[in-house]
């Protein structure tokens, strides 16, 4: 079975490939049989390796493909090396991935560029199963690269929309600034280390840094910088919303599977680079927390529904960084699977929804769809409960749960980032119910014309099912107990303490995080549903309107790095479009032209002017040589 | 000899100043011979009689006629002789006056500031020896000045034809093909 | 003697081109192609006949050497060693190309095209085996002169300037390398007695600081100006925008090619203490063309002026490489010179399709092609996408090598040549988005490629994926040689490489350990 | 006559070439412009007769004779010329005769 780890990437790869070269001249189903049936495969594959690997339980799975290129003693090869972190990356890489891919055949029934979008979204699957499964840091950075571009392609599918294209470049933009400060890094691991094979690198960091060496602090903010840039967190999320322009399926490919957990993903897996470096991981923490609190609250104004979505994505990655930065590894990962459920979950019915109403995104003109369309509430609602982590029976609560325990009480843990957790979660609860209710309650506004078909529903029952259950493999211990997660962890990533003096009682922030996240809902239900009038009178005070708007606008950092990068970069460019440097060369050859002006004008063609000029010159030269 | 010699040269300098200054063609010509007949009579002073002889019958003879007679067939006219007064304006001839002057004064400086040389009796270079000469060692020359007239003899009939047409000749070749 | 048979053959070919064109106005081009051809599959052979490489032997493939004119010690010397070789075969593929993207586009005059156009690479071949300086001079001035005449006869709107450009700062740079050559010539010559332009014993002479200095940069000059580096590449966007397509093909491909090629030959070997001085200058320099020409490129609407200035960042990245002296740098270098012939290439090439089916050139009158086009959409993004340095793509495993050769060597100069690969992705994206994104402003049909096109196209796709994924056998051709040119800086580089091997075998036993 | 008289000769030349160059750069008469070519050549010949005299040779004389000889071909095409400039352009006047200027 590990002799087929290569089938994994290789598979949507292969489809992409097909794809490129048939798709003009294959029918659709044929293609969507292409296009789902690579990714299901891989996804089989992964499944089968899974169940291996739960089995035999070995430290990994490694297989050598090529040999990439030796250069002096630098031997990148393409090599795959799965053990339980990647294993868990390429499951929900393939598994979700195939249920989005099939959601999309038939979300994009009537698209024309059918086989376009497979081919993205096959060549998307393959990076990122790269970016997770490669044994060194160069090919991750191919993976790393290869989703940027994938995210460029999806978010500008649509691309005879000037607004489409803008976002897509600014998502490769900005990705590509995060990757510039990775690829830094790895220069510095190469001269460091002389190889960037990750087990390699993991295994000598220790001998090669004490804790808290410049070395290994310099090299985990610069893995940071490209982890902040992938994932969306501060400063560099400002990509993130507006990667809404693509297609929903894709929204759901980058939210849940793949993209934005990329920087979750290259943290956990250097986590000996960042216990090295404790500044680094506490950025990486208060990163998180910034960021969960930022995008909570721009979340709270948005009201295009896939907005909303999208903030929520980058504050729960906030929370997986929060999760890291504090060393509570393996709750970060848990909370990243689960949110890759439940998210996908949140954006497939967006799109159902969005389908079923004429590409209508603004939830003011959406209501009532509670009737008209009771699966996809059902499920909404599930996804919706788990986002806000609705206490015992979704997945979410027992994953976010573990996250604000361990901001307190774990060894890096502190008041302040607990704080932010704790408002973080009472904010995704008001948004997500806020959601829930536009969407669903009320008078309908806009008729339903496109019921979602038994494709689109089958992923989201999957998705729905995953989402509340998905949570019981990891219990407290003080409530049933179950380790399983964090112990097909154990050997790749540290686990963490919590302080004795806390937990005793343990029980009663559980309680706090239960008590704060209902009440969000019920903050929800009284201005959207119970006393609306409420949420009229404080739209009338001018404070919360300009904190409104402040929010809406993302907290103003597309108009700052507008103001302070693009603007200039662009003015400066144009300024310069004849390039001031020829102009010196120009100036020359004028001067040269000047001269011939000059000279020409002596060549008047009057005889006598020729003599005169000769008998200056004979008087020149009879002086110079009399009198010199 | 000696005063010979400087009358010679004053009546040169003299009516070449005359050549120069004159208005109408025909005046200055015969002023021309007068300046090369003292310069002829200062070749016979200076020991060169033959040469005197040519200089007479070919610059004072020849090339004068000649110009007399090119001079006859432009048909000059007054109106010639007072456009020439026009032309001849001093603001036109300060300037290379001045110039000649100074290279006049460079030359003279060279020949007074050279060192004197030793006096010596004038002894004559008669015709025989020129002659000689002119058959012996440089025959060549003599060959290549006979060709070289024999050149300008040419050169003179073939400009001198009147052409029918006074367009450019490469003009006229592209209306002949056409 | 293969090696001159293949300039032989295309000049010959040149000739003959010439003169078919009376016979049947077809016949150039299928002579062109032949000859081209018939050097591609000789250098083919060579490549293949090539025995891996044993360190310490000589890194000499193939060496003829012929007396030429004794009394001045000119001998007619061609040598291969696996970098000329790479360079041959990247010459012959472009050159074919460019026979083929000429195939309807040039009409007026096809038989004195194709004779410049052979003509120019029996220059550059020669530039590229050649190792006697004053051979080397000649060929240097071969390939310029037919360069004029192809950008001065069949060039667009602004040609004539363009032309003279080109001629005037290649022309200008090469008398300063005459100068040096002649200077190292009898500065040889008065040490030892023998006076030669043989390369190889003109690497034994000892200069004082000051005379290498000098002589260096006279070298310097003539390949600074052709790669271009920064203050001296004005030339280069006039002469890629106005020559016709396989013009710029010749240019951004090959010609530049000879610069770095230069750099690594001549400079590197025969002024080592001279090039260690001014290595942080023009590492500086290199930096400077990276962010300079990326600007540049970003606010052109001129497709070839865009793509032209790209060509002069991604040239900085060959200086900064080569005057980084270690083993990963100058791999990078020759990785990006092939890699950037290629892309850069095919960017010209599809510059030139849509020029032959919009008649402009001008990024703002394109848009929405993709539904049009969609072959040469997806053609496009590959090169588009091998430009800002995606990884897969050769251009990725020439950037990170070099960077990587140049972090050892100067860790600031190289931050800022990483911030370059943010402003060509920005430069990249834009002609993605001018060209095939946003709609279309007008509704006139667009062909997609034909059969020909494709035949151009798709080899350097393949070539281009094959160079990212599995650059290894171009790595492994150029090892001999390019530590031949490293021999004078070994002295700083065997510390490094210790410390690599100290780690290398450790690395591989624990794998092996582990997975077993 | 002495030595001194052939400085003077010498002089005499010069003041001679002098004056028909200066002659070439006032007139425009195409044919007082020959006249003065004329007079500068017979000064010329003048000091070559003068160095001729002073080391007693024939050398000088001959020069004379070659100067002579170039001096009749010269005016003999010389004033064709002038036939032809003044068939074509109907005047004397050289700065008319201006049209290959630069």
């Amino acid at each position: 079975m590990e002799n087929l780890l290569w089938l994994i990437p290789a598979l949507p790869f292969l489809g992409a490939i097909l794809l490129v070269l048939f798709g003009g001249r294959l029918p659709k189903s044929l293609l969507s049989l292409i296009g789902v049936g690579s990714v299901g495969v891989s996804a089989l594959v992964t499944i089968l390796l899974g169940f291996e690997f739960l089995a035999e339980r070995p430290l990994y799975y490694q297989q050598e493909v090529w040999q990439w290129f030796s250069v002096a003693g630098f031997t990148p090869s393409v090599a795959f090396h799965v053990d339980a972190l990647s294993m868990v990356f390429i499951f929900v890489i393939t598994f979700v991935g195939f249920l989005i891919h099939l959601y999309a055949t038939a979300y994009m029934a009537d698209e024309a560029d059918f086989a376009r979008f497979f081919a993205c979204m096959n060549l998307f699957v393959g990076s990122m199963l790269v970016l997770v499964l490669a044994d060194n840091l160069l090919l991750l950075y191919l993976g790393w690269e290869g989703v940027g571009l994938c995210s460029y392609l999806l978010i500008g599918f649509w691309y005879k929309e000037p607004a489409n294209g803008y976002a897509a470049r600014k998502a490769f933009i900005i990705t590509r600034i995060g990757d510039t400060a990775m690829a830094i890094g790895l220069f510095l691991l190469f001269q460091l280390f002389g190889t960037l094979n990750i087990q390699t690198i993991l295994s000598d960091a220790p001998q090669v840094w004490p804790v808290g060496a410049e070395g290994a602090l310099l090299v985990a903010l610069l893995l940071l910088g490209g982890a902040v840039g992938k994932s969306g967190q501060l400063p560099l999320q400002t990509w993130l919303p507006d990667a809404m322009a693509g297609p929903t399926p894709v929204s759901a490919l980058i939210h849940a599977a793949t993209m934005v957990t990329a920087g979750v993903y290259l943290i956990a897996r250097m986590n000996v680079v960042f216990e090295l470096a404790p500044l680094a991981q506490l950025l990486v923490a208060v990163v998180g927390a910034a960021t969960l609190l930022i995008a909570g609250f721009s979340a709270l104004t948005q009201y295009d529904l896939k907005r909303v979505l999208a903030y929520s994505t980058i504050s729960q990655i906030g929370y997986m960084f929060l999760a890291l930065g504090v060393g509570a590894w393996s709750a970060g990962i848990f909370h990243f699977m689960i949110h890759a459920f439940f998210k996908a979950l949140l954006f497939l019915c967006a799109g159902a929804i969005i389908l079923a109403l004429h590409h209508e995104q603004d939830m003011r003109h959406m209501g009532g769809l509670r009737k008209s369309m009771p699966v996809v509430f059902w499920t909404f609602l599930i996804g919706a409960g788990s986002l806000a982590a609705l206490p015992l029976i979704t997945a979410g609560f027992y994953s976010k749960d573990q996250i604000l325990w361990y901001a307190l009480a774990g060894e890096n843990g502190n008041v302040w980032l607990y704080a932010a957790g704790l408002a973080g979660a009472f904010v995704t609860s008001i948004y997500t119910f806020r959601m829930v209710f536009l969407t669903f309650y009320g008078p309908a506004k806009t008729h339903v014309s496109h019921p979602p078909g038994k494709l689109i529903t089958i992923p989201l029952i999957l998705l729905a099912i995953l989402s509340l259950v998905g949570g019981f493999i990891e219990l407290p211990h003080n409530f049933g107990h179950l380790v399983l997660f964090s112990e097909l962890l154990q050997p790749v990533l540290p686990a963490i303490e919590a302080s004795a003096s806390l937990a005793a009682n343990e029980w009663l922030f559980q309680l706090l995080a239960a008590v704060v996240s209902l009440g969000g809902v019920f903050v929800a239900y009284l201005f959207y549903i119970k006393s609306p009038y409420l949420l009229h009178r404080l739209m009338h005070n001018g404070l919360a309107v300009r904190l409104q708007q402040f929010w809406f606008a993302g907290w103003g950092f597309d108009a700052l790095y507008d103001n302070l990068f693009v603007r200039p970069y662009v003015f400066l460019a144009n300024l310069n479009k004849r390039d001031i440097i020829d102009s010196f060369y120009t100036g020359l050859a004028r001067t040269a032209e000047g001269f011939h002006v000059m000279l020409s004008q002596s060549q008047n063609g009057v005889l006598r002017s020729y003599v005169m000029g000769i008998v200056v010159g004979a008087i020149m030269i009879l002086t110079i040589s009399l009198f010199l | 000899m000696e005063l010979t010699f400087y009358i010679a040269a004053a009546v040169a300098i003299l009516s070449t100043i005359m050549v120069i200054t004159r208005y109408n063609m025909i005046h200055a010509l015969l002023y021309l011979v007068v300046s090369f007949m003292a310069v002829a009579v200062v070749f016979f002073t200076l020991g060169a009689p033959f040469m005197a002889a040519l200089e007479i019958i070919i610059y004072a003879g020849a090339i004068v006629v000649l110009i007399i007679f090119v001079i006859m067939m432009l048909n000059m006219i007054q109106e010639d002789v007072q456009r020439e007064k026009e032309w001849l304006k001093p603001s036109v001839w300060v300037g290379p006056a001045l110039l000649s002057a100074v290279l006049l004064a460079e030359l003279a400086y060279i020949l007074l500031g050279a060192n004197p040389s030793q006096t010596e009796a004038l002894v004559a270079v008669d015709a025989k020896l020129v002659g000689l000469a002119l058959f012996g060692p440089y025959l060549l020359g003599v060959q290549l000045c006979g060709i070289l007239l024999m050149a300008g003899i040419v050169g003179a009939y073939h400009l001198g034809r009147q052409k029918k047409k006074v367009i450019h000749r490469f003009l006229q070749e592209r209306s002949a093909a056409a | 003697m293969i090696l001159l048979w293949m300039i032989v053959l295309l000049m010959a070919g040149g000739v003959l081109a010439w003169l078919a064109k009376r016979w049947h106005p077809v016949l150039p081009r299928w002579i062109a192609l032949f000859a081209i051809l018939t050097d591609l599959i000789l250098a083919c052979y060579l490549w293949l006949g090539t025995p891996t490489a044993v360190t310490g032997s000589s890194p000499w493939l193939v060496r003829l050497e012929i007396p030429w004119v004794p009394q001045w010690g000119v001998n007619f010397i061609l040598a291969l060693d696996g970098l000329s070789l790479l360079m041959l075969l990247l010459t012959f593929f472009l050159g074919a190309l460019a026979v083929l993207i000429s195939w309807r586009e040039i009409s007026t005059k096809s038989g004195f095209f194709y004779f410049n156009l052979l003509w120019v690479l029996a220059g550059i071949t020669g530039v590229f085996l050649t190792m006697d300086l004053f051979l080397f001079y000649f060929f240097w001035e071969v390939m310029l002169i037919p360069m004029y005449f192809l950008i001065g006869v069949w060039g667009h709107a602004n040609r004539n300037y363009a032309a003279y450009k080109f001629f005037l700062f290649t022309q200008a740079s090469g008398l300063l390398m005459l100068l040096a050559i002649l200077g190292l010539y009898f500065i040889h010559g008065s040490q030892t007695g023998i006076y030669t332009f043989n390369y190889f014993e003109l690497l034994e002479t000892t200069l004082d600081p000051l005379a290498a200095r000098l002589l260096m940069f006279g070298f310097l000059a003539a390949f600074l100006v052709k790669l271009p580096v920064v203050p001296f590449h004005s030339w280069l966007p006039d002469a890629h925008s106005e020559a016709p397509t396989a013009g710029s093909i010749i240019l951004a491909g090959l010609l530049l090619k000879t610069g770095a090629y230069g750099l690594l030959r001549f400079v590197l070997p025969l002024f080592p203490g001279a090039a260690l001085e001014f290595a942080p200058w023009a590492m500086l320099l290199g930096v400077v063309g990276i962010i300079y020409g990326a600007i540049l490129a970003f606010s052109q609407t001129d497709l070839k002026r865009l793509v032209a200035y790209t060509s002069v960042s991604h040239m900085g990245f060959v200086i900064l490489g080569v005057f980084a002296f270690n083993e990963w740098a100058l791999q990078g270098v020759v990785m990006q010179m092939i890699a950037h012939g290629l892309s850069t290439g095919a960017l010209f090439v599809i510059a030139g399709f849509l020029y032959e089916r919009l008649h402009t050139r001008d990024i703002q009158q394109m848009g929405g092609f993709w539904s049009k086009a969609p072959k040469m959409g997806v053609i496009a993004l590959i090169f588009v996408m091998a430009s800002l340095g995606l990884p897969g793509l050769g251009n990725f495993i020439a950037e990170f090598l070099t960077l990587v050769g140049s972090w050892q060597a100067n860790n600031w100069l190289t931050v800022f040549a990483t911030i370059g690969l943010v402003l060509a992705t920005v430069y990249s994206l834009r002609i993605m988005q001018k060209v095939f994104y946003e709609p279309a402003p007008t509704d006139r049909p667009l062909p997609d490629l034909n059969a020909r096109e494709l035949l151009i196209t798709l080899p350097m796709v393949v070539l281009i994926l094959w160079l990212g994924l599995y650059p290894q056998p171009i790595l492994d051709t150029a090892r001999p040689s390019i530590n031949q040119q490293l021999e004078a800086y070994q002295e700083p580089e065997v510390e490094e490489k210790k410390v690599v091997v100290a780690e290398v075998p450790e690395v591989e036993l624990g794998i092996e350990k582990m997975s077993e | 006559m002495s030595t001194a008289s052939m400085e003077a000769a010498l002089l005499l030349a010069g003041i001679l070439f002098m004056l028909g160059l200066i002659s070439v750069l006032i007139r425009r008469n195409i044919i007082f412009m020959l006249i003065s070519v004329e007079i500068m050549l017979n000064a010329a010949g003048l000091a070559f007769i003068v160095a001729g005299t002073r080391w007693v040779q024939p050398d000088g004389q001959i020069m004379f004779i070659f100067i002579l000889t170039m001096a009749a071909a010269e005016v003999s095409v010389g004033l064709a010329l002038i036939l032809q400039i003044y068939h074509q352009l109907k005047t004397l006047n050289s700065d008319a005769a201006n049209i290959m200027k630069g």
